[in-house]
């Protein structure tokens, strides 16, 4: 991957003065330092401590061992949370950047109006996720929404209302998600489109291959950067759904569209009980201390070996 | 060769542009694009038209249908007069408050993350590097993680629920994204710009005022787009950090939202809606363009 | 609220003395619904024109739930509100455990809360091992029941005289279109687990109920009563409509009102809804007070909290509001307008609608007081249980003896 | 010589504007016909044209004796190289050139003896497993000839293809291509902006302006009897030099110098007197001794003086009129120098200097 973190992790540039130490630059990355060591490294050491208190309504340092572990896994409210980002994560990134590559594909295609379009698709990234939850509510609405527009149209049997059916809601998320996010995966794809050399698609064209396979095998390979752009701003985004299930289905129906980000505040908030909130924060913490981590591992390994191979 | 007549030139055959089947190829690709669009439309068309109803025509359940009688009511109602609680302002603080908290909180996120990013690719000291990666790091962390630690920190120094506190929590959370956009893009800068300003007698400061910050135009562009729209949207740290006098406009509108008097006045909900969303989506109209640009331009180089 | 925090405290502490001048105090309810904001105006009227010259500055944050949180984290961060509401119970415990809750023992010894406050079970909540942490405004009770008549007359229906012919016309409602049975899902699923907690009681008996949730009884919690409040529970989800998800308790009440649902079970709170609508009890609107054989009030009110301020201007306000909140006239003018009983039994009550009366006359007995479940548990239980109804409700594969199972386990760890 | 592309009254048109209009081009089998000309005139455009990448809007193109005019790039028996090498980069040398005969469904063994062929003649075969990253830019470029040469095409088309290379490499490869024709004898259709590249590579040069072309000769030809003043200047460096003047019969008349043009071989008999330029090559103009044998001869002064190394370019004035003429480096020259120059008009250039047509 060749993608922002990459870069920064993997690419020492060469350090362009050595000897003499620019305070002015150490003066000036200040409010860096204090803000990254303070609360990407203090506060997250801080978080993992208080995961094993029983810290209540204000952080103590009554020490349980895993006890807020234990509970965590064995609450079903948790289990689904997690099941649900999994199934969601998964679902609204695939559509996500099908959906995105596919639109920026049409949208390559010398086509009339392409601004137009662009426009249209990448309006609904401006608006935040709350009102984007608030007005697919609304749309989704069973009495008054799309579902019962139609059926006053003469179809009676229409059911379109997945917010409010516990197998479906997730779904009515995802809807939602997409209609904010792709637009935005469109233009970045679309610019890593562009990049790709026009050369490369004269020779894919006159060694006679079909369009869809150069896109398949030729260009996206080529639009690394772009794709990885893309999962960026889609992971993370994706690891602190909050706002738009909190304005759409509140987690509901039941528990059915919990999230774990949700958990947490809810037990920081009202259920007055930090530690367990901690506990759940240090988990969602987890897979992605692991992917930096593999990933250090793996830049690391390459860049030995390019070090032996040169 | 087939049988054709002989055209003007005398050569047989097929000859001049491939004739168009009218291609389904471009059918297909429009037709994709138009429901696309429809897609994306519906709800700001729903919003738009269910904002300009009136109770009893939202109620009849024809969420396509144009107002029959179109009224600017629901906005007047929606900006000025709907309550949550005994307090019926509509959304006209909110608006103030997120100018207050949006304004200057992009300015000093900006100005930091572009020294970051210049700092970071010119100036390199031992240990910048590891700050840095903490920083990218932090790109990932959910904000929910680090919330709590957060609010005990911030009522230590007593700024908790107070217009500084939340300028400078939202100064945190842009900080690793916008370092990055900036690093990315001073880095793709030639190292001949930085050497000329080093000859020239230019300090640390100097070079980054006089030279660099003139270049940033496009990136920071990108990054004022990205931060008003982060921070207008904003909702967490809003309900969070801000305290009662800085309650920003997303947060009013839930509230107003959930908030019921008596029966939902869908028409009051979406103009509020809409009123909310009214400044980011300015913002993209008018400088989509180069938003898109400069994210193709600075984000990430592959 | 106040533009203080850092100014006022710059001011204060170079002047070293206190800035004489009125104190605004920011109030955080939830109070939001048209009868709720009529109710509570009464508070902040009598609140400002006490001639103090003090402001009451309303911040109503719409569901309690997010209200408690937003108190708790501004306490948490430094920056507590003047007053807050509460439902009596555990929802404040940690607050005076770490010493954030101004002390009222000296307002309330001097004024003899004790002696006013009537039955026992409604300041105990407040007054901990001697001392007054807070004031109760109210008693609410959770055990009602709002049916609507009309519903019952579109489907050709009589209204029934008991809870048992009511189960008995649910299909012949639903046949006519009219949903059975109006609750709503929102706020983590409270109203389901008001509404389960009224079975409940019905279902087990008092003593069981009590012995289940202050004990945490297991053999109750696995005992075939609790089998049948969940499989009762699971019948009336047959009688409810789609919008259920998300519905706020008020727009459940709309429900009743309009004629387009046939009974709510919902504190009588709800009968402000009623009020605010210009419907008439008995007419428009039938009361029920559950569980039907033996009607009890549980005593579900609020309580005002005063987050301590380290100001004296401050506190003096506060001081004020409590002993004002208390004061015979506001409580008649306050709780006649949210439908809600005086927490005296000295005020005027005149204007006291039947439903009212019924619950003043149930309540003159104390053995019919039922004390509330958030007295035994804390805001954790409480919510887990909440999850539980709610996934209960929405999900038809759980089955009754996995749903007790679950109930049951919640109960063990309970602190 | 049998015809391997032909070009009858070729048209393409973006909207209104016309970038090639009635062009018309025939290349003879194993010819190496170069395309050369400014960037804009449309010698790419061509290309691209013959390769299928454009759409043309009239007349028809013959590959082969088949009318490809709306044929498939992949279905013309085309090969093409491009300048940016447009290598698929996350593909190996090997996968590179065989990804379009296995998308064609062509049987392995073939496609094996195909990429083993085309990697002994570009000697490749070590850089099979390699990705396009870990070549050097000569080794791409081979590559990129070799995708063109697995695809066992009759016609090679070459679109700049040396001119993201250094100098060095760009004169390696340049007679790496020459060689690779000799050994194949196909056709082959090159485009360059180089003239050098055009001179020495060329069976025939056509020479290109504005989507017309102006000459279509041998290199000899063009260097030699350049049809109009475009060519005349755009071919050789240093530029030819070009004398405004009067051609009045067999004399051309700066002023007061009389030239006689003794026997130039005029395009048609009966010229007449008409405004003309002369153009003759700094090369074919003599100093000190040898420019005694010639012509006419001219004392002057030298002003500026360029040491090539193998030759001196240097500056003078033919009756006011600047003049670079090229000689050897043996020769001592020094600014301020008084010399004599001599050149023979007969190997010269006329010009009507209105039309800029030779005469």
């Amino acid at each position: 991957m060749t993608d922002v973190a990459t870069t920064a992790i993997a690419v020492e540039a060469p350090a362009r003065r050595k000897r003499r130490i620019p305070y002015a630059a150490i003066i000036g990355t200040l409010p860096m330092i204090i803000v990254s060591f303070s609360v990407f490294f203090v506060a997250i050491i801080f978080v993992v401590i208080w995961s094993f208190t029983n810290s209540g309504m204000f952080p103590g340092f009554n020490f349980v061992g895993l006890a807020q572990y234990t509970r965590l896994w064995s609450t079903s409210l948790w289990q689904v949370a997690v099941n649900n980002i999994w199934f969601f994560g998964v679902m609204s990134l695939c559509v996500n950047l099908v959906f995105g590559f596919l639109l920026a594909v049409f949208m390559d295609q010398n086509i009339k109006h392409e601004s137009v379009f662009r426009t249209i698709f990448l309006y609904p990234f401006s608006m935040s996720l709350v009102v984007t939850g608030l007005a697919w509510q609304w749309i989704l609405d069973p009495n008054l929404g799309l579902q019962e527009s139609i059926r006053n149209l003469g179809w009676t049997d229409f059911a379109l209302a997945p917010l409010v059916h516990r197998e479906t809601a997730i779904y009515g998320l995802v809807v939602a998600g997409i209609w904010q996010g792709s637009g935005v995966t469109m233009a970045i794809m679309l610019a890593g489109l562009r990049g790709v050399d026009q050369e490369v698609w004269k020779a894919a064209k006159i060694d006679g291959i079909p369009t869809w396979r150069t896109y398949l095998f030729i260009v996206i390979p080529m639009m690394r950067g772009a794709l990885g752009t893309v999962l960026l701003l889609q992971l993370t985004g994706i690891v602190r759904t909050f706002d738009l299930v909190y304005a759409m289905t509140s987690g509901g129906p039941g528990i059915a569209t919990q999230m774990p980000a949700m958990y947490v505040i809810s037990f920081i908030t009202v259920r007055l009980n930090v530690g367990q909130g901690m506990a759940a924060a240090t988990m969602l913490l987890l897979p992605i201390a692991l992917i930096l981590i593999i990933r250090a591992i793996v830049t690391t390994v390459q860049a030995r070996r390019r070090g032996i191979n040169a | 060769m087939t049988a054709e007549a002989l055209d003007a030139t005398g050569f047989a055959g097929p000859h001049g542009a491939k004739p168009k089947q009218l291609s389904w190829g471009r059918v297909g690709i429009y037709a994709f694009l138009v429901i696309a669009a429809l897609f994306f439309l519906v709800p700001l068309y729903v919003m738009l038209v269910t904002s300009l109803k009136s109770m009893p025509e939202v109620r009849e359940a024809h969420i396509f249908n144009l107002p029959r009688e179109p009224t600017i009511q629901p906005w007047i109602d929606a900006m000025f007069n709907a309550c949550t609680g005994r307090n019926c302002t509509g959304l006209s603080p909110g608006f103030w408050n997120s100018v207050k908290i949006t304004v200057p909180s992009v300015i000093v996120s900006i100005i930091i993350a572009s020294i970051n990013g210049y700092a970071l690719s010119f100036w390199k000291y031992k240990g910048a590097e590891f700050f840095f990666n903490l920083l990218v790091f932090g790109a990932f962390v959910p904000y929910q993680v680090v919330i709590y630690p957060i609010i005990i920190g911030m009522s230590k120094v007593h700024l908790f629920g107070t217009l500084p506190g939340i300028i400078i929590v939202h100064t945190i959370f842009g900080m690793p994204l916008l370092t990055i956009l900036f690093r990315n893009f001073y880095s793709s800068l030639p190292i001949e710009i930085f050497k000329a300003a080093r000859i020239d007698g230019a300090g640390f400061w100097q070079t980054f005022f006089k030279v660099m910050l003139p270049m940033s135009v496009p990136i920071t562009v990108v990054a004022v787009i990205l931060q008003v729209t982060g921070i207008w949207n904003d909702f967490l740290f809003g309900l969070v950090f801000a305290g009662t006098e800085n309650i920003p406009m997303t947060l009013q509108l839930n509230n107003m939202v959930k908030t019921t008097q008596g029966t939902i006045q869908y028409d009051v909900n979406m103009a509020a809606t809409m009123l909310t969303a009214l400044v980011p989506l300015i913002i993209y109209f008018v400088s989509g363009k180069w938003f898109v640009r400069g994210i193709a331009a600075g984000a990430v180089k592959g | 609220m106040m533009k203080f925090t850092l100014a006022t405290i710059a001011v204060a502490t170079l002047l070293g003395g206190t800035a004489v001048k009125a104190t605004d105090l920011e109030v955080i309810h939830w109070w939001t619904s048209p009868g709720e904001s009529r109710a509570v105006n009464e508070f902040a009227k009598a609140f400002d024109n006490d001639g103090a010259g003090d402001h009451w500055v309303d911040n109503a944050i719409a569901l309690g739930e997010t209200a408690r949180a937003a108190v708790m984290q501004r306490v948490a961060g430094g920056n507590p509100p003047g007053a807050a509401q509460f439902n009596p119970g555990r929802q404040y415990e940690e607050l005076i455990k770490n010493n954030q809750l101004l002390d009222l023992t000296d307002l309330a010894t001097k004024e003899g809360w004790d002696k006013i406050i009537r039955p026992a079970t409604i300041s105990d909540p407040c007054h901990i091992d001697g001392k007054w942490w807070c004031v109760p405004v109210n008693i609410h009770s959770n055990n009602w029941a709002w049916v609507s008549p009309a519903a019952f007359k579109t489907a050709g229906l009589e209204v029934p005289k008991t809870w048992d012919e009511y189960i008995a016309d649910l299909p012949k409602l639903k046949d006519a279109g009219i949903i059975g049975f109006a609750a709503g899902g929102d706020g983590g699923g409270w109203q389901l687990n008001l509404a389960f907690g009224v079975i409940q009681t019905q279902d087990l008996g008092q003593a069981n109920r009590d012995k289940l949730l202050k004990d945490k009884d297991q053999s109750i919690a696995l005992g075939d009563g609790m089998k049948k409040a969940f499989t009762d529970f699971r019948t009336l989800k047959q009688y409810t409509d789609e919008g259920l998800p998300n519905r706020n308790w008020n727009d459940s009440t709309a429900l009743v009102i309009q004629g387009k649902a046939a009974l709510q079970i919902m504190g009588d709170w709800a009968r402000g809804e009623f009020g605010a609508a210009g419907k008439v009890p008995d007419k428009d609107y039938v009361c029920w007070a559950l569980p039907a054989d033996h009607p009890l009030v549980t005593t579900s009110g609020d309580v005002i909290v005063f987050p301590k301020q380290g100001n004296p201007d401050v506190e003096a306000a506060q001081l004020r509001l409590a002993s004002l909140l208390l004061s015979p006239k506001v409580q008649a003018n306050f709780n006649n307008a949210k439908g809600s009983m005086p927490v005296r039994d000295d005020v005027d009550m005149s204007l006291a609608d039947p439903c009212m009366l019924k619950g003043l006359s149930i309540i003159k007995d104390p053995a019919n007081i039922q004390i509330d479940s958030n007295r035994w548990l804390t805001p954790d239980t409480q919510s887990a249980f909440n999850d539980l109804i709610s996934q209960f409700w929405t999900d038809d594969s759980m089955t009754v003896e996995e749903a007790q199972q679950k109930y049951a386990d919640i109960l063990a760890a309970a602190q | 010589m049998q015809t391997s592309v032909s070009v009858k009254n070729l048209t393409l048109a973006f909207g209104a504007v016309k970038v090639l209009e009635g062009l018309n081009l025939d290349v003879g089998t194993g010819e190496f016909l170069v395309l050369l000309g400014p960037s804009g005139c449309g010698k790419s455009t061509l290309l691209n044209c013959l390769a299928g990448l454009l759409e043309i809007s009239e007349g028809q193109i013959f590959i082969s004796g088949k009318n490809v005019t709306w044929e498939e790039p992949k279905d013309r028996g085309i090969g093409m190289v491009f300048q940016s090498y447009a290598l698929y980069p996350q593909m190996t040398v090997e996968r590179n050139l065989s990804f379009g005969l296995r998308v064609s469904g062509m049987p392995r063994e073939e496609i094996e003896k195909r990429v083993a062929r085309a990697s002994e003649i570009l000697q490749i075969q070590p850089l099979l497993k390699r990705k396009p990253a870990e070549l050097s830019g000569g080794q791409r470029q081979r590559v990129a000839i070799g995708r063109a040469l697995v695809r066992d095409v009759d016609v090679f088309l070459f679109d700049e293809p040396l001119s993201n290379l250094d100098a060095k490499l760009r004169s390696d490869l340049r007679v790496e291509i020459k060689r690779l024709h000799q050994r194949l004898k196909n056709t082959m259709i090159y485009v360059t902006h180089d003239q050098i590249e055009a001179m020495t590579l060329a069976d025939r040069i056509a020479i290109m302006r504005n989507g017309v072309i102006q000459q279509l000769d041998t290199p000899h030809a063009v260097y030699n009897n350049p049809v109009n003043l475009f060519v005349a200047g755009f071919i050789g460096s240093p530029t030819m030099n070009f004398l405004n003047g009067r051609i009045d019969g067999s004399t051309f008349s700066i002023d007061a110098l009389n030239i006689p043009l003794g026997n130039y071989k005029f395009e048609k008999d009966g010229v007449g007197k008409l405004d003309g330029i002369l153009g003759v090559r700094p090369e074919h103009i003599a100093v000190g001794e040898d420019a005694k044998k010639m012509p006419f001869q001219l004392d002057s002064e030298i002003e500026i003086v360029e040491p090539m190394g193998s030759d001196t370019v240097g500056w003078t004035k033919v009756a006011g009129q600047s003049v670079t003429f090229r000689c050897s480096s043996d020769i001592p020259l020094a600014p301020g120098q008084k010399i004599t120059i001599g050149f023979d008009p007969a190997r010269g250039s006329l010009f009507d200097a209105q039309s800029g047509v030779r005469v």
